[in-house]
C-alpha cells in the first residue's frame, strides 16, 4: 500500500520528523483559504500516485490568493499521467540552502533493509542512482538487531551531509527507520529533505509504502488503505482483496496466481491485443469470487473481451465453472464475450459444466488468449 | 534421483489441525509421501490423516525421526514456525503460506544463513519429486517422474509448464516452487546448483518473472557453473514500471535491473533460450 | 537493584501476569483490616530481602482476625537474618494443584538469558538444581532477536509443565521475557507458580532484581530504589553513590575498586578480624566522597577500627589524603582509629600531607590490615 | 613481544573529546602510546591533545590507520561505540566505560563473536604493554618490562599486584585489566591463550575474584593446554553468598560454583598455587 504524500507526511511529523505547515483541499476556495491561513508562498501539490508531479504539471508554487486560485482551478479536476486529481495538499514553501535525499528500502537482494543518503536531493534520485552512483551513501541493517546509532551517522557523513546539520539528519533517519521498523514498511523516502538558511531540517515531499501482508498487524495504517486508492475500480478491486491493476488497453484478464495471470497479459500482448488490467483472483475461488472478479472487469469501460483463465492446484475447475455459470445468469445479454480456459484439478468436469449460452471454451491457454483478442479486435472495431 | 526430497524424506506437517493443513496432509500422503508427524502447539497426542500430532517440531522430530517440514500455519506465526524449524533441526522446510510480512522474512533470512536448514519458500506451491514425495500443495496429477528440473517463482505458472512438458512426455526429475515474495528462503541459483549436480537431471526450466535481480544472478551462474541445458521463461513483459502485479516480488524498480527485458537479456547472454509461451518453452526442452 | 515482592508482583501484574489479592500493611490493625478485606485464608508474608523466608519464620497462614493479628505482632519487627521486618505483603492464599518454577536470568558464561522451567516448584529450587538438574528445562534467548515464540513453547513442553496450562504458562514466560529485556533485569523469577484447581496460573511468589547499570533508563524502577533498601545504612550509602555491603564484623573497611576491596576484607579475615562491611569509594575520590564514606563506617555501632585502603590509578594519593585530613579535622575526637594507605599516584605525597594525629600511616596493604584489625582487637577487649 | 599492544600499535580514542578522554589520551601519549586519532560525531576537523579528530571511527581508521580503539564514551552510549568499532572494523577494542547495562553487552557480546575484532571489556583499566604502550588507564609508573603476564578482572587490585611484582623485580610483558561485569569481551582463557603463544611470557598471574566460572574454566584450560607456569589470586574469599560486593560480576551464585573456594579448589587441581595475599603472588612468581 502506498500511502499519499500527506498520509505519509503525518505519520512522519507523528514520529518527530519535521514537517512544513500545510492543509489538504478538494475545492478551489478550499486551497485559497488554506494558502491564506498558512501564508504565501505556498506550494499547491497533486494528491495522485505518480511520479514526476511536477514536471507533469501537478505541483505549483503560488504567490498570492489570485494564483492560488488559478493554480487549484487548473490542478483540482486535471489528469495527471492517467489518474484524476480530486485533493491537493497546500503547504508553505520552504526556503531552502540544501537539498539531500533520505530514504529506506527493503534489499531483496541482500534481505535486509538498506539505508540511503544523499546530498544530491530534490532531483530525480534514479538518475544519480544511474550516473553517479558513489553520490548516494548506503548502509545497509540487520533487521534483527536494528539501525545502530553508529550507522545512521556512517551513511550521513559518508554521504558528505554539511556538519552543521549532520546530527539532525542522522536523528531524522534514525527515526524514519524505527517507522519503517515498526510500521512494517517496505520503503520510505523523503527527497528533499531541505536544509533551511538557520540550518533546520524539513521534509518537503514524503514517500511511504507499507507492506500489504503486513496490514494485518498495522491497524491505523490499513484505515488510511481505502484513502489511498486513486480510482473507483482499485477500490472495488480492494475491497473484493483481488490483486487488480488497471491498464490501458481492451482485454479484460482474470486468473489465479500472479505468474499465470501476468503470463496471460503477455500472451494477449503476444498476440497483438493489449490487457485492460491484471486481476488475479487467488486460490480457491468460489463463486462469489468468481462473480465479483467478474464484476470488477465489466464495470471497466475500456474493456471489449474478457479471457478467464484458471490453472487449478488448490482450486477446483468444477467449482470455478459453477462460479462463472452463477455469476453469467444473473445478466440478460452477457455485457462482453467471455472465454474460459480451465486446466489442472477437476478441469476437465469444469469444462463439461461451463455453459458454453454464455462464455466461449478453448483447451488451451494460448487458444484462450488468441480468441479473446480477436474477440476484442472485433468489438472495438 | 533427485533434488532435496526423495523416498527416504520424513515429513513433519506444521499446522496439520488446520483446514489447509489437514487437507493437503491427506493429498500429500495419498501422492505416497512419508508424512509421519504433525505439530501443533497444544494439540499433542491428537492425530489427523492418520499421522501422529505433537506439541513441538523437536518432540515431532525427535519421536519419528523426521528430516523435512511443511509449514502451514497462518502469515502471523509463519515466521515462529520457521525459526521452530530450525531449531529443531530439521534438513529441509518447505513454506508454504501466503502472506508472510516482509520484515518477518528479513529476520528469518539471518537466522537460515547461519543455519544446516534449506528453507523453501514462503508463498510457494512446494517440492514435489514425482513418484517419490510431494512437500506442498502442487497438484501431484499433472507431474510424471523424468529428467527435467523445474524451479519456478509462480505457483499455477509452474503447473501451466508442467503439463506442457508432461503433454510432450518430458518427465520431470524434481519440481521446485521457490516462492514469489522478495525474501525468499531458495533462490534460483541455489535450486540450479542443486540440480546441475544431480545425474539424474539433464535439463533445467526455470520460470521467472519480474522484480528483483534473481534471474539475472542465475544467468551469470549458468553461464560459469552449469553444464546441464537451461531452457527459460520470464513473466511480466508487459507489466508497466512501478505497478505492483500481485506478488510482492513483482514490481519492476525502474532501475534497469528486474525487468522482463533485463531478465531475458541476461539469460539469452548466458546461452538460455527463452520461449515466448509456456507451450513454447516445452517444445525447446524436447529440442534439447 | 533487588525488587521486594510487592514491587515485583506490581510489576509482573502491570504486564498482564496474574496475582493474588494482596495488600502491604505495616501495623497489627493495618494486617488484620487488610485480611479482612481480602478474605481468609490469607498469607502474612515480610518484606525482606532475605532467601527461605518461610523457614525461618517469616511467612505465616492465617484462617481468622485473631491469627491475623497474633502473627502481625509477631512478624512485625522480627529480626529476620539481620533484617527487621517492618512491612508485611497480606496476600490472598490461593489454593493450588500444583507448583510450578519459572524463571530467567543473565547467563553471565553464556553471555545470554537464559529461560527456566521446572514442574517441581515451590521448594528450594536449588536444591532441585544440585540435585535433579534434568527437572529444569532451560531455554536460551539470542538477546538482540530476543525469545521467539516457539521457545517458550519449547521451555514449557520440555518441563513437562501440564498440558492444559501450557499454553498460559508459556505466554507467562513470554510476559516475564518482555519485561526482562525492557526493563533491565538482571533476574526474575515466580516461584512458585501456582495452579488452581480450575486450571488458572497464578504467582504465588516474585524476585525482580534490575541492572544497576541501566536505572539511569529505568525511571519507573529508580523511583523504587530507596523503598527498596532494607537497613538505614544501606540507604545512606546508597544515596552517597557508594557501593556498600554491610557486614557482621568489627573491622571497618574503605577503599577503591571492587577487587582491591574485596582483598582487604579477606586480608582482615587472615588477619584474624572481621570485616564490618565493603565500601566501595570508586575512582577519582575527592574531599566529599571520603567525609561521606568515613560518615558511612562511623556510622556503624559495630565498627571498632577502620582501614583506609587506596591504590590510585585515576585516584591521586595527594587528593585522598587532604579529603581524610579534611573529613577528620571536622572531629573533636577521631570515633574509632583510622589506618591509611596510600599507593599508586601521587602516593608518596599523600602520605606526607596526612595528618597523622588524625590517622595511622602504614606502607603495605598487609601492614594496614593487620594493624587495623590488632586496633579492633583493642577496643572490643 | 607481548600481547595485543606493541611499539606499531596505532590507537584511535573515541570520546576524546570528554574529560577522561582527552586526559587520558594526554596519559596515552605521555607514556609513549601511538596514539593516532580520536573519533566523536560532530568533532571531526577538531584536534584534541595534538591529535587529529574524525566524525567516525572509520574515517578515523581509513585516515590515520589505525588499528586499535580506546572507548571513554558515557555508559549509555558504550554499545554503540563498541559496535562501530567492531564495524570500522578494528582490530582490538578496550572499553574502558564502567556502568555499561548489561543487556547492551549481551548485544555486544553476540556481535563480538562474529567478528575479527578483540574485546577488552568494558569496565577495565585497560591493557598495557610497558615500554610499547598503554591503552586505558592504567598507571604507568608502577609498570616495569618484563616476563610476566598478568591478567586481572579487577582494576585496583591489578596496580596492587603490580607494584608487588614490580617491587621484586619481576617485570610484565603485558597486563590485561579484563573487567570485572558479568560479560565481557577477553576472559581469562583468551588472555592466557595468547600469553601461552608469546615467546617473551614467561610466568602468568591472574587475578580472579567471585562470580561466574570463567576462573573454573581458565583453571581447566591451564591444566590442559598451558606450559607457562601461572600463579593466581582470587578476591572475595569473605563475601557472603548473595551479597553484591561492587561489580556486577562478583555474586557467589550460591550454586556451589562461583565462590572463592571453588575458584581456588579447581586452580589448586590444575597445578596453579594461589598466594593468599599479594605479596605471596609475587613472591611465587620469584620461585618459578
Amino acid at each position: 500500500m502506498r500511502l499519499h504524500e500527506h498520509q505519509a507526511k503525518n505519520v512522519f511529523a507523528g514520529a518527530g520528523v519535521p514537517i512544513p505547515d500545510s492543509a489538504l483541499a478538494t475545492t478551489t476556495e478550499g486551497v485559497v483559504d488554506a494558502a491564506e491561513e498558512i501564508g504565501f508562498p505556498v506550494a499547491v501539490k497533486a494528491q495522485v500516485h505518480v511520479g514526476g508531479r511536477g514536471k507533469a504539471g501537478g505541483i505549483e508554487l503560488v504567490e498570492s490568493p489570485e494564483e492560488a486560485r488559478a493554480a487549484a482551478d487548473r490542478i483540482l479536476g486535471m489528469d495527471l499521467k492517467g489518474y484524476t486529481v480530486e485533493t491537493v495538499l497546500v503547504e508553505a514553501a520552504v526556503e531552502f540552502v540544501n537539498e539531500l535525499y533520505v530514504g529506506i528500502t527493503m534489499d531483496r537482494d541482500a534481505g535486509q533493509p538498506v539505508l540511503m543518503v544523499s546530498t544530491e536531493g530534490g532531483v530525480d534520485i534514479e538518475a544519480v542512482a544511474a550516473e553517479t552512483p558513489e553520490a548516494i551513501a548506503r548502509v545497509h541493517v540487520d533487521p534483527v538487531a536494528g539501525l545502530r546509532p553508529f550507522q545512521a551517522r556512517q551513511a550521513v557523513y559518508r554521504a558528505g551531509v554539511p556538519d552543521d546539520v549532520a546530527s539532525d539528519v542522522a536523528s531524522v533517519l534514525s527515526t524514519l527507520y524505527e517507522l519503517f521498523d515498526e510500521r512494517d514498511a517496505s520503503e520510505i523516502e523523503i527527497n528533499p529533505v531541505m536544509v533551511t538558511n538557520d540550518r533546520e531540517v524539513v521534509a518537503a515531499d514524503a514517500v511511504m509504502n507499507v507492506d500489504d501482508d503486513a496490514l494485518f498487524r498495522q491497524a491505523g495504517l490499513a484505515e488510511l488503505e481505502a484513502e489511498s486508492y486513486t480510482n473507483d475500480l482499485e477500490r472495488t478491486a480492494g475491497e473484493y482483496g483481488f490483486d487488480y491493476v488497471r491498464l490501458d488497453g481492451n482485454v479484460g484478464i482474470i486468473g489465479n496466481g500472479a505468474g499465470l495471470v501476468m503470463t496471460t497479459l503477455d500472451l494477449v500482448d503476444y498476440f497483438g491485443g493489449t490487457p485492460a488490467n491484471f486481476l488475479d483472483i487467488g486460490g480457491g475461488a468460489k463463486a462469489e469470487r468468481v462473480a465479483n472478479a467478474l464484476d470488477v472487469v465489466f464495470a471497466d469501460d475500456n474493456v471489449d473481451s474478457v479471457v478467464f483463465n484458471i490453472f487449478g492446484g488448490i482450486t477446483r475447475g468444477d467449482e470455478v465453472a459453477e462460479g462463472i455459470n452463477t455469476a453469467l445468469e444473473q445478466f440478460e445479454a452477457i455485457p462482453k464475450p467471455v472465454v474460459v480456459r480451465l486446466a489442472g484439478t477437476n478441469a476437465e468436469a469444469g469444462m463439461e459444466i461451463l455453459n458454453t449460452d454464455l462464455v466461449e471454451v478453448e483447451a488451451t491457454l494460448e487458444d484462450a488468449v488468441e480468441r479473446a483478442v480477436d474477440n476484442a479486435n472485433e468489438v472495438s472495431q | 534421483m533427485s533434488i532435496l526430497v526423495d523416498d527416504d524424506t520424513r515429513v513433519v506437517v506444521q499446522g496439520i489441525t488446520g483446514g489447509e493443513g489437514k487437507f493437503h496432509t491427506e493429498q500429500m500422503i495419498d501422492y505416497g509421501t512419508n508424512v509421519v508427524a504433525g505439530a501443533v502447539p497444544g494439540r499433542g497426542g491428537q492425530t489427523v490423516a492418520g499421522v501422529p500430532v505433537y506439541d513441538t517440531v523437536e518432540r515431532a522430530a525427535e519421536a519419528e525421526d523426521a528430516d523435512a517440514s511443511v509449514i502451514f500455519v497462518p502469515p502471523a506465526f509463519a515466521a515462529d514456525a520457521i525459526f521452530e524449524a530450525l531449531d529443531a533441526p530439521i534438513d529441509l522446510a518447505v513454506a508454504i503460506t501466503e502472506g508472510v510480512p516482509t520484515q518477518d522474512m528479513a529476520a528469518v533470512n539471518a537466522a537460515v544463513s547461519d543455519s544446516e536448514t534449506t528453507l523453501v519458500g514462503p508463498n510457494c506451491p512446494g517440492v514435489i519429486t514425482p513418484g517419490a514425495g510431494k512437500l506442498g500443495i502442487l497438484p501431484g496429477n499433472i507431474f510424471e517422474p523424468g529428467n527435467v528440473g523445474l524451479v519456478s517463482r509462480s505457483g499455477t505458472l509452474t503447473y501451466q509448464v508442467v503439463s506442457n512438458l508432461t503433454d510432450r512426455g518430458l518427465g520431470q526429475s524434481t519440481a521446485v516452487g521457490i516462492g514469489g515474495d522478495p525474501i525468499i528462503g531458495t533462490s534460483f541459483v541455489d535450486a540450479i546448483e542443486l540440480f546441475e549436480a544431480d545425474p539424474d537431471t539433464d535439463a533445467i526450466v526455470m520460470c521467472g518473472e519480474i522484480g528483483g535481480e534473481d534471474e539475472e544472478r542465475a544467468a551469470a551462474f549458468i553461464d560459469d557453473h552449469v553444464d546441464t541445458p537451461v531452457a527459460g521463461f520470464i513473466a511480466g513483459r508487459t507489466a508497466p514500471p512501478g505497478k505492483r502485479m500481485g506478488h510482492a516480488g513483482a514490481i519492476v524498480s525502474g532501475s534497469g535491473t528486474g525487468t522482463a527485458q533485463s531478465k531475458i537479456d541476461a539469460l539469452g547472454e548466458a546461452g538460455v533460450p527463452v520461449g515466448d509461451t509456456p507451450a513454447e518453452v516445452a517444445a525447446i526442452v524436447a529440442d534439447f
